[in-house]
This record gives structure tokens, C-alpha cells and sequence, in this order.
């Protein structure tokens, strides 16, 4: 464990000596640096995307899920018993958190579209509306129209499901392909870093040849590319990662109430970001690695 | 230190070098002549483990290179200082850096001092913090004797050292050579320069081999 | 023109002698057309999505905006002569395609909701509802409110505004990322085609040297690297593009009704896709010319 | 042919060539030696335009080169065939292909016998397929020759064309020159080898420069 530290002490700081054998710059550094930085903002915002979508997908659900509307409609005389029916089915229902009948003003409100304001409600022989709270899981809407079917004839369940259904399906897509562009931006990020490290390393031919030739271990010459690589992929994924985190944080966020969901992160999320210099890094470590071991095994 | 034991070696057209046998004893001086293309260069890369011979054994200080492990070539290379024909540097580093680079990746002190004196040898004092694209073409040769010298090794290979340097100063770098052979080092040198090889002969008790018809001869006393 | 035309198909058929002298291949080529390829595949991905959006923004707007109501509750005897006035009001207003009082059985049909289907409506003190569909370009509503209280007091006009804009919003905010990102992938493209073709021209300094010493014009030493990198570059592009559009094409479209639009192309907006290795090829050409006539104009 | 005038040049750090005036006839054959890091090879380079001169005047085919735009020095270099002693190919190119370069790139029709019997003359018939990084140093030197006059030009300059070569093949090398300087083309070779010098002068009438101390010396008959 202690061993390891020193390991990876020496890995980052290292005799500066020896990273001086390879040529401080050129191209496919910069190169290598500004595709770790590109990925990693498009990365980042692809992230971000994803879990806005994923937050707008619970919100359309349960925005729309967790009231459903029962609506009991019977001869005057029975009205008042299938009403009391009702909330003993829901009671034994699983999956249901409250139900309560909606007093006459509410549902005056609730009519108010449709008939305006000044609506004689008690003179009218409208139906008895519940309401109905869901727990987080949900409950069986097939089951319970089933019951209530029984118990009550003049009740009838309106779940929503018609509005609700395309909404999630819509945020879910939308976090389909938030996800899968994270994983294209990902795998198109590891090919980038690595035929940049291929790249640099078949333009060091000379470098590698000369230091081989002049008794320098595999190791070593491997280290320094592979020292230089995998800082210059981190250090520009997180200068990626932190402009996009810095616009994200910095960009209004428009104020959408409850329907709508901010572009950025909440939270734990945030903790997702410093992941990818850490990943940009483990691809360019990896990807140098064989590379130059690779480049090594030509010469003898 | 050096034996070879029926060496061939093809570069994959046919062979280049045949059934070649020799001991280069410690302290032994060797040039090595032959035609352009007749395997010099070739020969000295089995020297020192560029090259693998195709058939036969070349063993190295008490070692068969065929069993070495790529850490051992690079230790053994540590112990054999060469001047390769197309002299290579690190383009990025200066002069001094480059003839002090065998120290440096051996991770050995680097005393500058001795450092600064070597450079004064090969006459590149003025050339110090220039970079290698900078030099002639014979700095470059000097630089890489510098480089070849600079860890004390037991064999020093040069090839064609001297192809671009002026008489008096290709006097100057066999004077060094000469020197460490004095010390008891092991030298061989590929050149064309006759001159040069009479002018050694004149100096120190060197043999001259010959590569010729894919063989190796021992050239008489005629030169 | 007709020179522009053999110009341009020089570039591209040639004498391929002169391409030889560019060494054919190596990893700075593979980048190129990796990175190409990659990025044309983010591209249209982004390209579809922003589509999408902007599909989605369209029908959620047309499903809520084109349909408006207006509902006339008026005192029994001066109901009808309001419901007059407002068909009065809408056929003079600009904007509004048509109007017409809802019959009594499709005002049932929307009421069944909230009172089950025996509702005699006929007895029923409730309001005459009128609906408008708008023109695509929509009225304005605030202008239609004034007019009605005057003419009718008893008309109120429900636009839906509510329920509308946050889905418009929505669908409009996906739009924004979506662009954002292709106007990202597309700089971030521009930026890796160009340091990958000045690697390739770093790592080919020897070459460049050799053409120059032996008598080679500027222009045939940079038209050969640029004809090399342009064509790597269209190409990478258009391999993505293919394979992105393929996807889409192949990828089961789930079917969506009205509410909500599949994430692809559709009629003229594929007409978008061969833009993509246009620009590749451009971004490269100008990127390619301008680094081999920086790296020419270092060497006499 | 080319004539230079009062010419300086250095690389920054002080002078290196000071006020060298120098014609060069047409069909004449000079050496330019001098000590190594002395200004040969940079000499050579003011002669076909890669440095400019920092004072002084030179002229090329009665041009200024100071005043020529880029595509008028790539006009020029096809008529001077230059060797140059880093001799640098296409490394992708076979030799042959290397050798028939310049008329490539000239957009000149190759006349393929013509080429086979050039690489001849240098000994590398049986190279003409191999890829330059598997040439022998010398053999690299007679390519680069070949490239320097497969063009027919009216001046080649050499720098240092012999270095790696052994006496026979040198000798084959400088017979080829002393040839086309009888056809009419002026030769400047750049070289440490005395003994070059001495048999060239015995079959053509060359004349020796010798750079020492910065300046431009013609060597006396004692060469
Ligand atoms: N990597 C290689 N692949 C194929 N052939 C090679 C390779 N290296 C050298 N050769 C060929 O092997 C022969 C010997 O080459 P080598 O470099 O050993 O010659 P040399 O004696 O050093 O010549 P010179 O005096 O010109 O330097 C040459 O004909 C050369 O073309
Ligand atoms: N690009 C450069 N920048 C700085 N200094 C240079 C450069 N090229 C050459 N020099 C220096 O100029 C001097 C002359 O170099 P040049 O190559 O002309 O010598 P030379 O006479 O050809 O020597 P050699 O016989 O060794 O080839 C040398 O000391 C060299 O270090
Ligand atoms: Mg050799
Ligand atoms: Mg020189």
C-alpha cells in the first residue's frame, strides 16, 4: 500500500530529468490536450443532459401518476353509499396513500373551465369526485377497476395514463440518447487519446531508437511518454470538464416550476465530474502504455 | 570480451555475412575495412545486440546475447560505448545534455567538470548549448564519440567516426581512442580511411579485419 | 467554370504520382479519419436530435395552440345572442381559421370526464362552448379578450396558455442543447481536423525538406497534403455520417400518436447529411493549406 | 554561372563566412575544403539559395537571389543538382523512385533505362527497390549522387560525397563527376579527402578553396 503511494508520488512528480528525454511539445500534445478538453465539455453536457432527462422523466410521472380522479356517478339515492363504498376499496388497496372526497368548492374549481365560476353545483346531479393520493410505487389501476366494478357500479378510475404514458416516454428517450452519446463521446474520446498517443509516439521514432541505443530500460523510455501522456489527457479533460461545469453553474437557469427541469447538476450529481480526467487519464495511461511498449518491441 | 562463433546474419534477401568467427580479446585494437554495403555496420550491430545472428553465436562479455533479456541488452549497452554512422541525438536537448544522456538514463551523477572537459576533446566546448541540428556534420561525429566515451565503457564500436572531419582533428579523435585503448578498454573502429588505419598502426598494436565476399579476413601486414 | 471544373477534378482523380510523395498512411492519417468519422456520427446524432426538438416543439404547440375555446355563460335568454356576437367577433378577427358552437353531444363528450356519460345536458344550466381553430400563425388573445367583453360579457376564452408553455418551453430548451452541441462538435471538429493535419505536416518535416531541395513549387508539395487530407477527411466524415444515418434509418422508430415525434430525419431535412463531409473536406482543406504553407515558408 | 560578392553570413551568434567573393565559371571543377564546423556546408547553401546571405551579393544564372520569389529558387534548384551531406530521402520511396524525384516533381517524363543505368554507375542496381532506411551509409551518399544529376543540371554541388565510401567506389564517383564537368557542367565538391583532391586533379583541371579563419583562401599548387 505504502509502496503503491511512493509509486504513484513518483509517477506524478517524478525525476523531471527523465520526462526531459521526451520532446516537450509539438502537435499531437496539443492535440491530445485539446481532444481530452473538446470530449470532455461535450461529455460533461451530455452527463448533464442525462440527468435532467432523468429528472424530468420522474417528474412528468409522478406529476401526473400520483393523482388519479375516481368519479362516482349513481342514482341520487345510492350516491352517498357507493361514495363510502369507494373509499373502504381504497382503504385495502395497496399502493394508495389517501383518497378523500373532493368538498363542492374544489370541484366547482376544478369545473371552472368548462362552466365558469358561478356554477349551482349543489343544484346539478354531478358526480361525486375522489381523489386519489398514490404512494411512490403506485398502485394496480386494472385490479382496482375491478373492485370498484363490484363494489361500486357507478364508480369509474381515471388514472391519467393517457396523458401520462408519451410524457415519460418522451423524457426517457430523451435520457436514451443522452446516455447513448455519453457512451459514443466516451468510446470516440478513448480512440481519439489513443491514436494520438500512437501518433506521437511513431513521430518520436528518433527518441525512442536513441534512448534504447544508449542503454535506457524499456521502463524508463515507456514512463516518460507515458508520464507525459496521461497528464496532458487529464490535465485537458479537466479543464474540459471544469469550463463546461463553470457554464453550466453559471448559465441561468430558467425557472420552470414543477413541470420542468434546469440543464445542469443537483447535488451528488456534481460528484460524476471529476470521474472523467480520471477516466481521460486511465485511457491515455493504458493507451501510451502499449503503444510505446509496442513501438519498443521493433527495436531490439 | 566479445567472441563470435560461426556468425551469419540476412537481412532476408540471402546472407550478408558468413560463418564469421572472432574474439575481440580486452585491450585489443580493431579496425574493420571492406567495401560500401559489404556489412560494417551490420557486423558491429551484432556487436552490441541491434542484430540477432541468423546462425552462430555471439557472446558478449561471457554472455550468449541470444539468451539476454531486453533489460540485459540495455545493462549490456551501458558497457559498450558506440558511434552509430547516422549519428542521432535528441533533437530537443542540447549537446552537452545529449553526450551526458548514457549518464542520465542509467541514472549515474553527471560530473560536468569531466563533462566540459570531454567536450573539449572532440572540440565542441563552443557548441555546448547548441542544438544537435545546429552542428556540421562532422560535430556530429564528435559529439557522438563524446556520447560513446562518456560512461567508460569496457568496448568502445565506432562507425566510419571519422567520415566527416578534417585530417588534423580525425588525428585528434584517434589520439583519444588510442588513449582509452592505453586504459585497457576494447576498440573497434569500421572506417574507409587508410590514412587512418596507418596513422593508428603507427601508435598502437591495431588489427585489421576485413569484410569481404561475405566473409571475415585478417588483413596482412601490407597495410 | 469550365477551368473551376477541370481544376477541381485534378483535385481529386490527379496525377496520382504526385500523392505518392506524401507517405500514404500512419497514425496522424488514422486520427484524421477517425476523428472525422466520430464527430460526423456525434454530428448527426445532435443533427436529429435538434430536429426532434424542434418537431416536438411544433406538434406540442399545434396540439394545445390550435384548438382554443370559448365559453359563453350568459343569462338564458341572452345566451344565444352572445353566442352571436362572439362568431361575429371571431370572423372579423385575423388569425382564427374557423369557429363553431359545439352541438350538445360533443360537449357531453368532453364533460364525460367529470360526470360519466348520462348527463342530461340539455337541462343543465351549463355554458355554450365554442371552439376555434387557429391559423398556423395564430391570434392574438389578449386582443380577442377586450373585443369579446365588449361585445359579449359573458364569453371567456380559454387558450390553453397554461398548459402549453411549458411543454413549448421544454421542447424549445431541448432544441437549444442540441444546436449548442452540434455548434460544439462542430468547433471541436474544426479544431482536431486542423491540429491533426499539423502533426501530420510536423511529423512530415523530412519530407516537405526533401520536395523543397529537389526543385518541388510550393503548390505541388501543399496540394499533395492537402488533397490527402481533404479526401481522409470528407471520407472519415461521410463513413460516420453513413453509419449515424443508418442507425436512424434502421433503429425501430417507436410510434409515438401526435404527442410525440421519433428521433430521425425526415423528407428534406436529410438533405442536411451530405453537408456534413462538405464541411469535414473543407474545414481540412483550409486547415491542411494553411499548415503546409506555414511549415513551406520556415525553409527557403 | 554563379558569382558571389562580398558575402557574409552567420547564424545569429557572430560571423561565419566574412566578405567572400568567389565566380564560378562555367565547366570548372573546384574543391572547397576547410576544418570541420569551418562554413563548407553553409558555404554550399548560400551557393543554391537555402541561406541567404546576410551582406554580400549572390548571383545565380545572372539572378540575384535575393530577389527571386519562391517559385523561382524551386526553378532554380532543378538546375543545380545538389548532394547533400545529411543525404535525406522519401523514406516511403523506393530508391529508385527517390533517385527520379526531382523529375517528378519537374512534372519531366522518366526515362527509365536512363535511371537504371545512372543507379549503375553508382553500384546500386541491386538497391533499386529497397527503401532508403535500409541503405548503407554509402550507399545512401551514391544515391543522393545519382538524385543530384539525374536532372542533367548545369552546376552540382557535393558535399562531402565520399565520406562513407571506400577508395574504389570514390574513385568511380569522382570519375562520374570529372565526366559531366567534361560535358560542360561546373562542379564544386566539399571534402576532408586530400587524396580525392589529388587524383581528381590529376584528370581534370581543378582548383582548390580552402575556408579557414572565416575567409575565402584559393589553395596553391602545393595540393
Ligand atoms: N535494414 C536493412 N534491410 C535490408 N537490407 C539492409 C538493411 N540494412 C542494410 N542493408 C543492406 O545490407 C548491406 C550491408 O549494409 P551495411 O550498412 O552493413 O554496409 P556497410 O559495410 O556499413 O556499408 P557502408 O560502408 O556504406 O556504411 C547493404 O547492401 C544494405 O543495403
Ligand atoms: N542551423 C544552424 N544554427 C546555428 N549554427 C549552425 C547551424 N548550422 C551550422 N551551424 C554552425 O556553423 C558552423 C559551420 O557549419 P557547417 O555545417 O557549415 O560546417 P562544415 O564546414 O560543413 O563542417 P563539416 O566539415 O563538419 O561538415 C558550425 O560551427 C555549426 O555549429
Ligand atoms: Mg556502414
Ligand atoms: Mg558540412
Amino acid at each position: 500500500m505504502n509502496a503503491q503511494l511512493a509509486r504513484a508520488r513518483a509517477f506524478l512528480t517524478s525525476d523531471l530529468q527523465s520526462d526531459r528525454v521526451v520532446p516537450p511539445s509539438g502537435f499531437t500534445a496539443r492535440l491530445t490536450v485539446f481532444s481530452a478538453a473538446a470530449m470532455a465539455f461535450l461529455a460533461v453536457f451530455a452527463l448533464a443532459l442525462s440527468f435532467a432527462a432523468g429528472r424530468l422523466a420522474d417528474r412528468w410521472s409522478d406529476a401526473l401518476a400520483q393523482s388519479a380522479t375516481i368519479r362516482v356517478s349513481a342514482p341520487e339515492d345510492q350516491q352517498e353509499r357507493q361514495v363510502q363504498a369507494v373509499l373502504a376499496v381504497l382503504e385495502t388497496t395497496p399502493g394508495i396513500a389517501s383518497a378523500r372526497e373532493l368538498p363542492a368548492d374544489e370541484t366547482q374549481a376544478l369545473l371552472a373551465p368548462w362552466f365558469g365560476p358561478d356554477l349551482p353545483i349543489e343544484t346539478l346531479p354531478i358526480p361525486a369526485l375522489i381523489e386519489v393520493v398514490e404512494e411512490g410505487t403506485g398502485f394496480d389501476p386494472e385490479g382496482l377497476r375491478l373492485r370498484l366494478q363490484a363494489e361500486a357500479p357507478g364508480a369509474v378510475l381515471d388514472d391519467h395514463d393517457r396523458w401520462r404514458r408519451p410524457l415519460v416516454a418522451a423524457a426517457g428517450r430523451m435520457r436514451l440518447v443522452a446516455v447513448a452519446s455519453l457512451v459514443l463521446i466516451g468510446a470516440a474520446t478513448a480512440a481519439m487519446i489513443t491514436l494520438a498517443a500512437q501518433a506521437a509516439l511513431a513521430a518520436n521514432g528518433q527518441v525512442i531508437r536513441v534512448l534504447r541505443l544508449v542503454g535506457a530500460h524499456d521502463r524508463y523510455i515507456a514512463q516518460a511518454f507515458v508520464r507525459r501522456f496521461t497528464l496532458r489527457a487529464a490535465g485537458g479533460a479537466a479543464a474540459g470538464t471544469a469550463l463546461a461545469a463553470l457554464m453550466l453553474a453559471l448559465v441561468p437557469s430558467v425557472e420552470t416550476g414543477s413541470f420542468l427541469t434546469g440543464l445542469g447538476f443537483q447535488g451528488g450529481e456534481w460528484l460524476w465530474l471529476p470521474l472523467l480526467p480520471v477516466l481521460g487519464g486511465a485511457v491515455a495511461l493504458a493507451a501510451t502504455r502499449a503503444a510505446a511498449l509496442r513501438a519498443l518491441k521493433g527495436l531490439m | 570480451m566479445i567472441e563470435l562463433e560461426n556468425v551469419s546474419y540476412g537481412y532476408g534477401g540471402g546472407e550478408l555475412l558468413t560463418e564469421m568467427s572472432l574474439k575481440l580479446a580486452p585491450g585489443s585494437f580493431h579496425f574493420l575495412t571492406g567495401p560500401s554495403g559489404a556489412g560494417k555496420t551490420t557486423f558491429l550491430k551484432l556487436l552490441y545486440a541491434e542484430l540477432l545472428p541468423s546462425a552462430g553465436r555471439v557472446t558478449v562479455f561471457d554472455q550468449s546475447v541470444r539468451g539476454l533479456g531486453r533489460d540485459e541488452i540495455a545493462e549490456l549497452r551501458r558497457r559498450i560505448g558506440v558511434v552509430h554512422q547516422d549519428c542521432q541525438f535528441l533533437d530537443h536537448l542540447s549537446v552537452a545534455e545529449n553526450v551526458a544522456l548514457p549518464l542520465l538514463v542509467a541514472d549515474r551523477p553527471i560530473d560536468t567538470r569531466e563533462l566540459v572537459e570531454l567536450l573539449g576533446w572532440v572540440g565542441l566546448k563552443g557548441q555546448m548549448d547548441a542544438l544537435p541540428p545546429e552542428l556540421s556534420g562532422g560535430e556530429r561525429q564528435r559529439a557522438a564519440l563524446a556520447r560513446a566515451v562518456i560512461m567508460g565503457p569496457d568496448v568502445i564500436l565506432a562507425d566510419e567516426p571519422t567520415g566527416n572531419v578534417d585530417w588534423e582533428m580525425s588525428q585528434r579523435l584517434l589520439h583519444l581512442l588510442v588513449e582509452l585503448n592505453r586504459m585497457g578498454k576494447t576498440v573497434v573502429i569500421a572506417t574507409h580511411d587508410m590514412n587512418l588505419i596507418r596513422s593508428a598502426k603507427a601508435q598502437v598494436a591495431a588489427r585489421v579485419l576485413r569484410i569481404k565476399g561475405r566473409r571475415l579476413h585478417l588483413a596482412g601486414a601490407d597495410l
